[in-house]
């Protein structure tokens, strides 16, 4: 209990830091408003990423290094989906703009957890008895997925030209202009955390994952094949961070770089939020999230760009010397 | 009477260790067996083997006449085998009542069962909605027995069920699992002779690796020189 | 007042709900062959444990030669000359038995940075080794592999790396556990062989009854995590309780008692 | 014990295979030289040399193999005898590079002098890091070592990437460098600069893993509860480990900036990292020559590919436009199929084999 007021006094100190910086930094209340938004909307993109992470980590103890390439992969899935002249070409098929948006994202989910369940069950399958080379096993697929991207989709960043509905809606805060698009993010990242929250604490599923976590073998010797859930976590996660991918894309659009980005960021996020707890990766995704917008926007993060990126890092090594095993992990 | 357990001989390594050297065990339907035997002996080892934690790499395993050597755990389990695991193996994060939804074999076990557990181990009404971490070591005890009903098994492997229980505990563990007998069959691994007596109708000693004695009960409790020769504490 | 080596006051620790060691006081005194015994459960390793430090205790305090070394870390203790072994097997696999042997005859040296001589040219450390090897009596298979070992020679190779480092205390975990027992005499023989070279003392928690009656000098029993008695193998063997607590009412049989 | 150090030499004689190697590498450029008719110290153009020829063009490639070789000894130093995987193996590389170029590039020094002090300070940085991220790791296990030292190295590849004065990812050119050891003027001495450090390292790292300190290292890798048991603080022992591989891992850096010429955030990028790794994987994980093998291999591959095509039907496929994908999946098949690599199944086949006395 000691240690965790511990956690919830780190959390509220950071939180106060960063809302002060944002205060000080912000000339109007919608300055502060449209920081916070956008604090929210990259917590809620890291948390799509990030939340596969934690649960796959803490069933299964595998750490997927590759979990930021299904989220680069949803990217260029959505991007490809809704543009002309690329792999699949839907312009003529579907011309509603706001219907092909959703076969995007639609198809970026089924890519992903195809894949994701293609990886599962023929390379890490074979490797449960070896823990470190699954580690370094998918490591080896995210090199792998980065130079098949390029080979399909070249090297060049793609950004998001076709329009949809929600997309170019805007509506004002405190005399700011702010884009429903984000707000939508935002909403589908909440709708997620409840809905992988009530998964976990509802269903029969929820309470074989989270008995998983404590004791595989005992979970097998009641009748249950762990394996089966194994498959389908891990599917489920890879199909989450191809959905964050590709929602991300109109803003984000598709670039190689995106992987790598989101995968280190989410890390951050997974490790300082306690691993395999899903209520610190939410936490830790919104944390990170916000500092890495108030970074943006305070003077040293406008005229040096890298202060935004390293930030999670900063947060990371910061949360790691309060508490080793990260703000909801158990020291074990 | 027909056996509803027929180990033969089986064989387990664990890594290069050669822990189980040919172990032959049978459980009478409706029947309690217990293995006894000196620490290290291999009496987990057997019940590992059986449920497929450890599988054996020869010999062979029948329940209900059929072989299950060989079977993936959960496989096994769905046969109708309940595990009761040496320390219980509750899961502390887990309510009560999720532990005891996780053994749902089919929809409606549990409220099937519910009366019949609660009738059994009155204690875990009162805590269903606490985590299983936060129950004593008797009510844990109890908990792990209560999994193994929720589905209708047949027969249950229960390791140890009195290790670090009060007296008083333990006897309300004998009585419930006296209660059972009939209409599940049991192999019991226990070390505390007093619950072993008052349960087991059949014995088999477990000696580095082997099962070199076996019998009914009866004999076994005439025949002090064998219970020092096996059991004996000097 | 005799010479106490190591002492337990007040000693308690709880897991979750668990209470596994529940106020159990210990002297050792130095120069016995002092054996933990009891049936599963009874708290006999997380005691040891709580001796050798691998564990905290939740409270109660442990003394060393007068010192309180409750919380000093394992490394530390062993630089007090508390040497242990562990109940599952655990030596160094992929190393020979060479190697095992020199590594813990080295670890209280002063050369363990000295990173440009190759280990092998200290002759101390090697001599100390072979030494220990000599007497567990796996000289033969120094340059072996340890995992090949066969369990017995594992278990051999466990006491020669306890005793490398000349511990004046030694804390056994179950020694002979998952031996054959026609290994088990050896195994005595040389457990002897160290006490009487050394006059080392030596705690063990054992469960193999015919090891701990033939050379324990003191026994403790417990039972659900308490002392239940203490006394000389003849007490123990005569003790009424501690025979009902491991053969339940066994004894009580010819008196026509049942259940 | 006044002993041993006479050992050293005789038991350098003792492998006789390794002076084979050590004289065919020295007498390589010459080697080249006579059979593709090129000097070995390239064309003279006036007071410049251009390099030019077979033989200074081999130079390079074997220089990036003794680069290579000394960054996988440096990562097996940790990987395969200490047990402990790091993913920002890159940071000491590419940080040393940078310290060496930023000294030559933007302080107003005496190029030799920038240059010693600049390789010195790299070093000595490169130690530091090892410090202080061996420190800020202690009470970190496994996975999260692991995540800290990516995300460190990461940190550093995107500040040095942004960073004006580093000319952002652009990176910048070393056109200050002493004329002796200049590879586009005096090529063969950093080739034999480059050949003497490989050297060196091989048998610094054997040295050091057949020392007592290495024994504790091995014997962390196997069980670090049982050292700590035996009294050995276990944290210092990893922390030197961390250290040595850090500061090896600069060397090869040095080497890359001096060969390259140039300072560029590639040099931090995650590659460094993944190739060491691959290396010492393909190669034989805690083996002394497993990562040499594996360097060279992947190496001089890389180059007898590079401009090579594949025919399948009608389809050509170039072979360096695949080369980064075509590693992946060695890398995945290795893991999932080889994970002792070559030298590692050679020793356990040996191993298998009724022993001859």
């Amino acid at each position: 209990m000691v240690r965790r007021r511990a956690s919830l006094l780190a959390i509220i100190g950071i939180m106060v830091f960063l809302i002060g910086v944002a205060l000080l930094n912000s000339n109007s209340a919608g300055d502060f408003g449209i920081t916070m938004l956008s604090g929210l909307f990259q917590g809620m993109l890291l948390f799509l990423v990030a939340s596969g992470l934690s649960i796959v980590f803490g069933l299964m103890d595998v750490l997927n290094l590759a979990q930021g390439s299904y989220f680069m992969l949803g990217a260029y899935v959505a991007y490809d989906v809704q543009h002309a002249g690329g792999v699949v070409d839907l312009i003529s098929v579907i011309p509603d703009p706001n219907l092909r948006f959703v076969v995007a994202v639609v198809a970026a989910v089924a890519v992903g957890s195809l894949l994701g369940y293609v990886l599962e069950r023929g390379l890490l399958r074979s490797l449960y008895s070896r823990p470190i080379f699954q580690l370094v096993l998918t490591f080896g697929v995210s090199l792998v997925a980065l130079e098949l991207i390029k080979v399909i989709w070249t090297t060049t960043p793609y950004s998001w030209t076709e329009l949809f509905g929600v997309r170019e809606s805007f509506f004002e805060l405190f005399g700011q202009r702010f884009s429903t698009y984000r707000l939508f993010v935002v909403g589908m990242g909440i709708a997620l955390i409840v809905a992988i929250a009530l998964l976990l604490q509802r269903t029969r599923i929820g309470i074989i994952i989270r008995a998983g976590v404590e004791d595989r073998e005992m979970v097998q010797a009641l009748g249950i094949n762990v394996r089966a859930v194994f498959t389908l976590v891990f599917t489920l996660g890879c199909g989450v961070a191809a959905l964050g991918g590709s929602i991300a894309a109109p803003f984000l659009g598709a670039s190689t770089t995106l992987g790598n980005v989101f995968l280190l960021q989410a890390i951050a996020v997974v490790v300082l939020g306690g691993m395999g707890s899903y209520a610190g990766t939410a936490v830790g995704s919104l944390l990170v999230g916000i500092a890495i917008t108030v970074a943006q926007d305070t003077a040293i993060g406008t005229a040096f760009t890298a202060l935004p990126s390293i930030t999670p890092m900063l947060l990371l090594v910061l949360v790691l010397l309060i508490r080793p095993s990260g703000l909801f992990g158990n020291s074990r | 009477m027909s056996s509803i357990l027929e180990v033969q001989d089986i064989h387990t390594f664990i890594g290069q260790f050669h822990i189980l050297e040919g172990v032959t065990v049978s459980v009478p339907q409706g029947g309690i067996t217990v293995l006894l035997g000196r620490n290290g002996a291999g009496k987990t080892t057997t019940l590992r083997s059986i449920m497929g934690l450890r599988p054996p790499s020869s010999g062979s395993i029948l329940f209900d006449g059929k072989p299950i050597h060989g079977k993936t755990t959960y496989a096994i389990a769905q046969l109708g085998i309940g595990y009761v695991p040496e320390h219980r193996a509750i899961f502390r994060e887990l309510t009560v009542r999720e532990n005891l939804q996780l053994a749902e074999r089919k929809r409606g076990d549990l409220a099937r069962k519910t009366e019949f557990i609660f009738d059994l181990f009155p204690d875990l009404q009162r805590l269903i909605d606490l985590p299983g971490g936060n129950l004593s070591g008797g009510q844990q005890q109890m908990l792990a027995m209560a999994r193994a009903l929720v589905p209708d098994n047949r027969l249950l492997l229960i390791d140890e069920p009195s290790e670090g229980l009060a007296p008083v505990i333990i006897d309300q563990l004998i009585v419930a699992i006296q209660r059972l007998a009939g209409t599940v069959s049991v192999l019991l691994v226990e070390q505390n002779f007093r619950v072993a007596r008052k349960l087991a109708q059949d014995y088999v000693i477990i000696e580095e690796g082997h099962s070199p004695m076996r019998g009914t009960m009866h004999d076994l409790v005439s025949d002090p020189a064998l219970i020092q020769r096996y059991l004996g504490v000097a | 007042m005799a010479d106490i080596l190591l002492e337990a006051r007040g000693l308690r620790k709880t897991f979750g709900g668990l209470v596994a060691v529940d106020d159990v006081s210990l002297t050792i005194e130095r120069g016995t062959m002092h054996s933990i015994i009891g049936p599963n459960g009874a708290g006999k390793t997380t005691l040891f444990n709580l001796l050798t430090g691998r564990y905290r205790p939740t409270s109660g305090k442990v003394f060393y030669k007068g010192n309180d070394i409750t919380s000093l870390p394992v490394h530390r203790r062993a630089h007090l000359g508390i040497g242990r072994s562990f109940q599952i097997t655990n030596i160094f696999a992929n190393l020979s038995v060479l190697e095992n042997a020199r590594l813990a005859a080295q670890a209280l040296g002063k050369d363990n940075f000295r990173i440009l001589r190759r280990a092998d040219s200290f002759d101390a450390y090697t001599a100390r080794a072979y030494e220990v090897l000599e007497l567990t009596g796996l000289r033969d298979a120094a340059s072996l592999p340890a995992n090949v070992l066969p369990h017995g020679g594992k278990r051999k190779l466990e006491l020669a790396m306890i005793l490398a480092s000349s511990p004046d205390l030694l804390l056994l975990d179950e020694p002979t556990a998952g031996m054959a027992s026609e290994q088990v005499p050896d195994l005595i023989t040389i457990i002897d062989r160290i006490r009487d070279l050394g006059k080392k003392t030596i705690v063990m928690v054992e469960h193999n009854m015919s090891v701990v009656m033939n050379i324990s000098t003191r026994i403790t029993v417990m039972h659900q995590g308490r002392v239940l008695a203490e006394g000389d193998p003849a007490q123990i063997t005569a003790n009424k309780t501690v025979q009902s607590v491991y053969l339940g009412e066994l004894y009580d049989l010819p008196k026509g008692e049942d259940a | 014990m006044a002993i041993p150090q006479a050992s050293f030499i005789s038991r350098l004689l003792r492998d006789k295979w390794f002076i084979f190697l050590l004289i065919a590498l020295v007498a390589f450029p010459f080697v080249v030289g006579l059979l593709t008719d090129s000097s070995p110290f390239g064309v003279a153009r006036g007071d410049r040399m251009i390099m030019r020829g077979e033989s200074v063009r081999w130079q390079a490639v074997l220089i990036e193999v003794y680069i290579l070789a000394i960054l996988a000894m440096s990562y097996n130093l940790l990987f395969g005898f200490t047990g402990v995987i790091s993913f920002g193996h890159a940071l000491f590389f590419g940080t040393a590079g940078y310290v060496l170029g930023l000294m030559l590039e933007y302080t107003p020094l005496d190029t030799t002098l920038a240059f010693g002090l600049g390789a010195v300070a790299a070093i000595a940085v490169c130690a530091l890091l090892g410090l202080v991220i061996g420190l800020v790791t202690l009470r970190l296990k496994g996975v999260y070592f692991t995540i800290f030292t990516l995300a460190v190295a990461e940190m550093f590849f995107i500040f040095l990437g942004r960073w004006q004065l580093t000319r952002a990812e652009d990176g910048f050119a070393i056109t200050d460098l002493p004329m002796w050891i200049d590879p586009s003027q005096n090529r063969i001495s950093v080739y034999y600069i480059a050949l003497a450090a490989a050297f060196l390292t091989f048998f610094f790292i054997r040295r050091l893993v057949n020392s007592p300190t290495g024994a504790v290292l091995k014997a962390i890798r196997e069980n670090e509860d049982r050292a700590q048991s035996m009294g050995y603080n276990t944290i210092n022992y990893k922390l030197l480990s961390i250290v040595v591989a850090g500061m090896l891992a600069g060397v090869a850096g040095l080497l890359q900036v001096v060969l390259n010429k140039k300072v560029g955030p590639e040099i931090l990028g995650i590659a460094y990292t993944v190739d060491p790794l691959l290396m010492t994987i393909i190669g034989g994980i805690g083996t002394f020559i497993g990562p040499v093998i594996g360097a060279s291999g992947l190496h001089l591959l890389d180059v007898f590919l590079r401009d090579a095509t594949v025919r399948i039907g009608g389809l050509v496929i170039d072979i360096a436009s695949i080369w980064a994908l075509l590693l992946g999946v060695i890398f995945i098949l290795v893991v999932i199929v080889f994970p002792l690599g070559i030298i590692g199944t050679w020793q356990r086949w040996r191993m298998k084999r009724p022993k001859r006395e």
